[in-house]
């Protein structure tokens, strides 16, 4: 693996880690949000600040990590009073909230972002194995909670959180739970990446990223744990693949958004539990 | 004895609308109340105060002598107040089964942590499974609830109502969209389920049934409640004939 | 004296904010879609009345001839993206939407080139004292236009059997099929109304910075979201005093508090604040 | 085909800052082309290997990791705004390859390292630049600020501010946009009322533009001072009558008479089809330097060409470049107005101690 | 006026209705009986033109409207009460039922509505609320109101008496039996099997989508029991 492979690999498992995190709350427990970049900034800039105040990555990474779940539950609280769409913006309000009022902080170097931040002490091949057991952790997390009573749970509070309520189900718990766990998993992506790059401005963490992580969790097909994580892989290298066509690359990356909810609209997993329907049916008539 | 359910003082106002005006009535355990009344006169309503779905204005609402009435909905349902809706809930994306499933692991889902450490479901599968026999629908259990017949779904949700362990079920029009027969097998089932020593207040408008197995009758109008006693006594009330009955049940109760 | 200046200048910046979120709360409101695309029509919209502007020399001509060909062009936009993935979550849209805006900014600069266009001879220049004030001919006639347009499309959402009937689709398209309205030409239509909106939004907007660039829909594309739901999406009077609201408060706040936060964090922190207090936005709309 | 040299270059060519990309991109192909017209550099031809990074820091990391790892370039250059060049220099830095900044103006981005040199002012050093030409040349004291949220307007503003003293200036007022709005009318008022002596803006030509044209429209008609940002045609088109009398400080002189600028303004409009601006100088000017050290090295150690780079001392389009240790170059300001519709030489500041970029 | 030729319908692959004959005289009233999961919604919903046609035809009078559109069969005068009522529910009540008479003249809809108002006393204290939050039976008498707002030649109830009190029950049935009286042509489905009885013509029992009896409404009340059995039959099998 060259430096660039190595760099792709690393970004490529920070993004699982973040859209896992979105899945949470979007793909497992349906609370849309549009502001999730924020919470992926919250953990970049805790970590950055106590990196370059001399911690060690074990006591930045976890701090990022609950700052980031502690904000994410405080933002719940808004999502047991606004629903759905109203959720939705609310949730991107936040995330031009952040960035507005982090542009603004001179003590968060302002506009001007963070930069020399101690490296994670570590070469890049082991950072990226680092991140790496990091994402699968993340992974195996998803699955658990998945197929826990408390996915069940949270399948209710997705389907219909009145009629959840009305069946003894403390919605509110349970929607601030998903917020919590999600967000601290964009807290952690976020301090993995402040350790990746070395260096961050308020930009890195605007209303794109939160719409280019929500399209991870849409386009794997919301919910799906392996088809999250797929879409992550392809989405965040897509742009690498069509480098040689620079000044259509974005175009394309639209189109293609486009055309996979247009004609594939459960995602990738949607899309393959379709292939496999077609082909039992096949098998079981054949 | 002491009511298990002691509602005083329930008033509700939607807009200019009085839809409760100061109702009270008691229920004691083990009892089998029918709760009838015009359309409109606000039974659905008194059931969501009593479970809290709807902020009354006012309401004093006692379960077993305890005030209820600052709860949130999920924690009156734990201690055994369960509703079913008039306009059917179930939640879509699940099947039948999973319905109850779910209701029925209400035990496992008290608790975020103690949810986030639990996985087997086979003891309340199999306990939906029974209550799913139970009400005639074991067949349709693994059918997505989409696309289910009314009558299917009605019964769905009283069977996931019974999965939480009421004390005291609060059943809205439980046996619209029946006909007849299944009516009667429903409303048996009902009545059984009471003898099993669960409380029970239904609201119905199906007359023949409610006269054939409910040992009390409220009635409502306009918000205030009109009559309240035994079941034929209170068909001969003049004012709830003249509120309620139509011609036909007027000979049926004659 | 300022501050009468301040608020003229935040019923203009409200003014053309209406326009453009009007025309998506119709589409909003009949299709549950938050329709970022929008914001690419409204840039179409400016690029089309430039360039006719430019042909003809006739403002005049150039708006309702741009109004009618974006108007086409979203009904276009209806038929060949929406209208397959009706019956999808409403994050499906979201996302195809997104990337549909994407490849529309993109063609705008491959087709138009990246430096925007600027008018020959821009139109409505002339100075108008009011009060004491210099404003521009154009200031004036994107706040009568408003009033007069959305006036009309208010009047006609609430008055009319047109207007019944477009809300009983939005209800229950099939349900009204059932009483004969044909949905699909109501949704035609809406798209048809909403896509011209925007576009005159376009236009106007280009008449005071006499820019129209490929990014130009970047700021509503957000924006207007913010605003509908403030309004309470769906509610066609709601966005109106929304639209006014916001740009009152973004023009004071830019003033004085805008050393604390950016005008986007300052829209967006009342956004969230009227929502913690009125769930359901200004005007509820359902 | 015959041995090449490459030279990776990136810059925003998709996304919001597309159109100083295209400038940039266009400015470094002329570059490459003349270069190659004079055959190439050592006897090589240079090969540019553009990538889009979208003015995005995120993907300029992967793409430096590429420019490296991938298509071995000898040299880097950054035709990108400063957080895509930060993050990049880091990355040139670390694989010690050196690396060029045609104008991005952040201070951190030479601190990198060694191997990382700018072209072009810092954007302190500019704003500094900009409080002589107000307080000193034009000599207006009662200024109000209108600056543009991000790290050149930033910056630009911290500079003005630090030598705002030296020169009397006192400032009223502050105020901020940022880099979407078009729409400035309650500045406009505000500015009005405060009814200063000068106007220091700083802004590109898309916010520029319509920031003046709403100016003077509401009748404000002071002098208004802006910097390289407005540096273009298109600034002049969109302001239209509000930009005559524009002043800015900048670093390529429309009316010079140095062959090096005359022949890049003629040449390039040739190339383009549109007017010359200072981003598409600045592009120009580091792959020129770049080939430059190239040839004196004449060797394909790093080192060595980094060391070529740093003894630079070559007369470009935007002036003569030379490095100090840290990296960052020594230049004049140039200022110009714009008059009759185009853009003219003002007034130069060649103050090296005023101008004087930090050197470490 | 109305027949259906060995209809089949339903969702998608599923088939909800297999083959059914049914043919309705102009001017009398149909009754579909049948357990849960029968058919009789889909059965109506296909006639409204809302459930696809896998195979079989529907003529009304004497022309083909297998494929028309809902929009096309109200102009033609069939409309239907849905089952759960389908009201609009964030329109107002007075909304509703414009909605209901959309198909018809401004003048000839006003009229309609100040009739449905006489019928209905109770929804005209509820013009300005919207339907959502009616209660369960004024959503009914609505549901039933905005479908005689457009003066339909053919009347499609799917259980009219769902969710009324008894005295609303009767209204409805005088009112049924009078327009039926003036013309109207009324297929009901209904789950109070002897108050259908009392006014249908003709009687169509049905089971897992298919015809298990059919005859006039006297027949039918002499095999009471026969029927019973076939209503109770899908509670049978899975009791066993
Ligand atoms: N959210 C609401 N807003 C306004 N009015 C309401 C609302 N909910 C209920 N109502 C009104 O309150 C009254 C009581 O309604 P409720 O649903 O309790 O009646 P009900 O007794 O259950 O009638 P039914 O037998 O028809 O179901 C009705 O007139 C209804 O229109
Ligand atoms: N939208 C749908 N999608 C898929 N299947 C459906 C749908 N609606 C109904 N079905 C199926 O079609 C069959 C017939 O249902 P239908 O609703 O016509 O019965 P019904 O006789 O009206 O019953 P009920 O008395 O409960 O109203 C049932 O098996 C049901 O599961
Ligand atoms: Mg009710
Ligand atoms: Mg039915």
């Amino acid at each position: 693996m060259g430096i660039y492979e190595v760099s792709l690999a690393t970004i490529v498992l920070i993004n699982i880690i973040l859209a896992l995190g979105l899945n949470m709350i979007t793909g497992f427990c349906g609370q849309i949000s549009l502001g999730h970049a924020a919470f992926y900034g919250i953990g970049a800039y805790c970590t950055a600040i106590l990196a370059k105040a001399g911690f060690p990555p074990a006591v930045t990474l976890l701090c990022g990590l609950i700052l980031a779940g502690a904000s994410g539950v405080v933002v719940g609280l808004a999502s047991l009073r606004v629903r759905e769409d109203f959720l939705a913006i609310t949730t991107m309000g936040v995330g031009f909230l952040f960035l507005g009022i982090v542009r603004q902080q001179e003590a968060l170097g302002g506009e001007l972002g963070i930069s020399s931040i101690p490296s994670a002490g570590m070469s890049k091949i082991g950072f990226m194995l680092f991140v790496l057991v990091l994402a699968a952790l993340a992974a195996a997390f998803s699955l658990f909670i998945k197929r826990s009573w408390m996915g069940f749970a949270f399948d209710a509070v997705a389907d219909d959180e009145d009629t959840a309520r009305v069946l003894g189900l403390d919605v509110a718990a349970y929607k601030l739970s998903a917020f919590a766990m999600g967000t601290a998993m964009a807290g952690l992506a976020g301090g993995l990446y402040t350790y990746f790059a070395r260096f961050i401005v308020p930009d890195d963490f605007g209303f794109i990223t939160s719409i280019t992580v929500l399209s991870m969790v849409a386009v794997g097909g919301i919910g799906s744990v392996f088809g999250v994580m797929a879409a992550t892989v392809v989405l965040t290298l897509m742009p690498e693949f069509f480098r040689f066509i620079s000044d259509y690359k974005l175009l394309v990356y639209g189109a293609l958004l486009f055309t996979v909810m247009r004609f594939a609209p459960g995602g990738l997993a949607g899309f393959l539990q379709t292939a496999l329907r077609i082909r039992k049916a096949r098998g079981e008539t054949g | 004895m002491t009511a298990i359910l002691k509602v005083s003082g329930v008033t509700v106002r939607f807009g200019g609308i009085h839809a409760l005006d100061d109702v009270s009535f008691e229920v004691t355990p083990g009892e089998f109340v029918s709760m009838i009344g015009p359309n409109g006169a606000g039974k659905t309503t008194l059931i969501r105060a009593i479970t809290g779905v709807v902020q009354p204005q006012s309401a004093e609402i006692r379960l077993s002598g305890r005030e209820i009435s600052n709860l949130p909905t999920h924690k009156r349902s734990r201690l055994g107040l369960v509703m079913t809706h008039q306009i059917v809930r179930p939640f879509h994306s699940m099947s039948v089964l999973e319905n109850v499933i779910f209701a029925a692991g209400h035990g496992r889902i008290q608790s975020v942590f103690g949810a986030m450490v639990s996985f087997d479901l086979s003891r309340e599968r199999d306990r939906a499974m029974k209550l799913l026999g139970l009400l005639g629908i074991a067949e349709m259990a693994d059918k997505s609830v989409r696309g289910q017949p009314l009558g299917v779904i009605k019964r769905m949700e009283v069977a996931r109502a019974l999965a939480l362990e009421p004390k005291l079920l609060l059943l809205d029009e439980p046996l619209a969209g029946l006909n007849h027969i299944e009516a009667a097998r429903l409303a048996d089932t009902v009545a059984d389920i009471n003898r099993r020593g669960t409380t029970i207040v239904m609201i119905e408008h199906n007359l023949g049934e409610v006269l054939r197995v409910s040992e009390r009758l409220v009635v409502l109008d306009n918000g205030r409640k009109i009559a309240d006693g035994n079941p034929n006594e209170v068909m001969r009330n003049p004012a709830v004939r003249a509120a309620y009955v139509g011609k036909d049940e007027t000979d049926a109760a004659a | 004296m300022l501050y009468l200046e301040l608020l003229i200048q935040g019923i203009i910046y409200g003014s053309m904010y209406a326009i453009i979120a009007v025309g998506l709360t119709l589409v909003y409101g009949l299709l549950r879609i938050l329709h970022v695309a929008h914001a690419g029509l409204f840039a179409l919209g400016g690029y089309l009345g430039l360039l006719i502007t430019n042909a003809t020399g006739s403002l005049l001509l150039a708006m309702p001839l741009a109004a009618a060909g974006v108007g086409l062009v979203g009904m276009v936009v209806y038929r060949l993206c929406y209208h397959p993935i009706l019956d999808r979550p409403p994050y499906v849209a979201l996302i195809a939407s997104i990337g549909l805006f994407i490849a529309m900014e993109e063609i705008y600069r491959l087709v138009f080139g990246p430096y925007g266009l600027t008018y020959n001879d821009v139109p409505l220049q002339s100075q108008i004292a009011f009060l004491g004030m210099n404003l521009r001919t154009a200031e004036l006639a994107i706040v009568f236009g408003s009033v007069i347009l959305l006036g009309t499309l208010s009047y006609l959402a609430q008055k009319t059997r047109i207007g019944v009937a477009w809300k009983a689709t939005v209800d229950d398209p099939q349900m009204a099929a059932s009483f004969g309205i044909d949905p699909l030409k109501v949704r035609y239509l809406n798209f048809f109304i909403g896509s011209g909106l925007a576009a005159i939004g376009g236009i106007f907007i280009s008449l005071l910075s006499n820019l129209v660039e490929p990014t130009m829909g970047g700021v509503p594309s957000y924006k207007a979201l913010a605003i509908i739901v403030l309004g309470g999406l769906g509610n066609v009077t709601g966005t109106l005093i929304a639209s006014l609201v916001l740009g009152v408060v973004e023009a004071f706040g830019t003033i004085y508090i805008g050393h604390l936060m950016d005008r986007d964090a300052i829209a967006f922190a009342f956004l969230i604040l009227v929502l913690m207090i009125r769930p359901q936005g200004m005007l509820s709309g359902r | 085909a015959a041995e090449t040299i490459k030279i990776g270059f990136h810059a925003p060519l998709t996304g919001f800052a597309a159109s100083d990309g295209k400038s940039a991109s266009e400015g470094a192909k002329l570059a490459a082309e003349q270069i190659n017209a004079k055959g190439g550099v050592n006897g090589k031809m240079i090969e540019l290997v553009i990538y889009d990074d979208q003015a995005k820091p995120a993907q300029a990391i992967p793409i430096a990791n590429k420019l490296i790892g991938q298509d071995k370039v000898a040299i880097g250059v950054s035709g990108s705004y400063s957080g895509a060049t930060r993050s990049a220099a880091g990355v040139f830095q670390e694989a010690k390859i050196p690396y060029i900044s045609a104008y991005a103006i952040h201070p951190d981005i030479t601190r990198a390292g060694d191997y990382v040199f700018r072209t072009s002012f810092l954007g302190e050093v500019q704003g500094r630049g900009g409080a002589k030409l107000v307080g000193d040349t034009l000599g207006k004291k009662r200024v109000v600020m209108i600056t543009l949220q991000n790290d050149f307007g930033k910056s630009l503003a911290a500079g003005f501010k630090s030598a705002a003293d030296k020169f009397g200036i006192t400032i009223t007022n502050e105020y901020q946009y940022s880099m979407k709005d078009r729409q400035f009318g309650s500045i406009v008022a505000k500015v009005k009322s405060d009814n200063p002596e000068a106007i220091y803006a700083s802004g590109y030509y898309f916010t520029a533009g319509p920031l003046v044209k709403q100016l003077r429209a509401a009748g404000v008609s002071v002098p208004i001072i802006g910097q390289e940002g407005y540096d273009s045609q298109k600034f002049i088109e969109i302001a239209g009558d509000a930009a005559e009398g524009v002043i800015i400080t900048t670093s390529l002189d429309r009316d010079s008479d140095v062959p090096e600028t005359k022949d890049f303004i003629a040449a390039f409009e040739k190339k383009a089809g549109f007017k010359a601006d200072m981003v598409a100088a600045s592009g120009h000017t580091a792959i020129m330097v770049a080939a430059e050290a190239l040839k004196k090295a004449n060797s394909t150690d790093p080192r060595a060409i980094r060391d070529a780079v740093a003894e630079t001392d070559l007369k470009v389009s935007t002036g003569t470049i030379k490095f100090n240790k840290l990296g960052e170059v020594l230049k004049a300001v140039q200022n110009q107005i714009v008059k009759g519709g185009n853009w003219h030489r003002h007034s130069v500041i060649d103050d090296p101690e005023l101008l004087a970029p930090p050197a470490e | 006026m109305l027949r259906l030729d060995s209809l089949s319908c339903g969702y998608g692959a599923m088939q909800a209705v297999h083959g059914l004959d049914l043919h309705v005289a102009k001017g009398s009233i149909t009754t579909l009986l049948g357990a849960n999961g029968a058919g009789k919604s889909s059965t109506i919903m296909c006639i409204a033109g809302h459930v696809a046609v896998h195979s079989g035809e529907i003529r009304y009078k004497d022309r083909k409207i297998t494929d028309a559109s809902p929009m096309q069969r109200i102009k033609d005068g069939i409309s239907v009460v849905p089952e759960g009522r389908r009201l609009f529910p964030n329109l107002t009540v007075k909304e509703n039922l414009i909605v209901g008479g959309y198909s018809r003249s401004r003048d000839e809809s006003n009229r309609e509505l100040e009739r449905m108002l006489s019928i209905f006393p109770r929804l005209e204290e509820r013009l300005g609320q919207r339907a959502g939050s009616l209660s369960g039976g004024e959503q009914q008498m609505l549901a039933i109101g905005r479908a005689l707002m457009s003066k339909p030649e053919l009347l499609l109830v799917d259980e009219l008496s769902l969710g009324l009190m008894p005295k609303i029950i009767d209204i409805c049935y005088r009112a049924i039996a009078e327009l039926n009286k003036d013309g109207l042509t009324i297929i009901l489905v209904e789950q109070s099997t002897h108050r259908a009885l009392e006014v249908a013509d003709q009687v169509c029992v049905l089971e897992s989508g298919r015809t298990v009896w059919q005859g006039t409404s006297d027949e039918a009340q002499n095999n009471v029991k026969m029927i019973d059995s076939l209503l109770g039959l899908r509670e049978e099998t899975s009791d066993a």
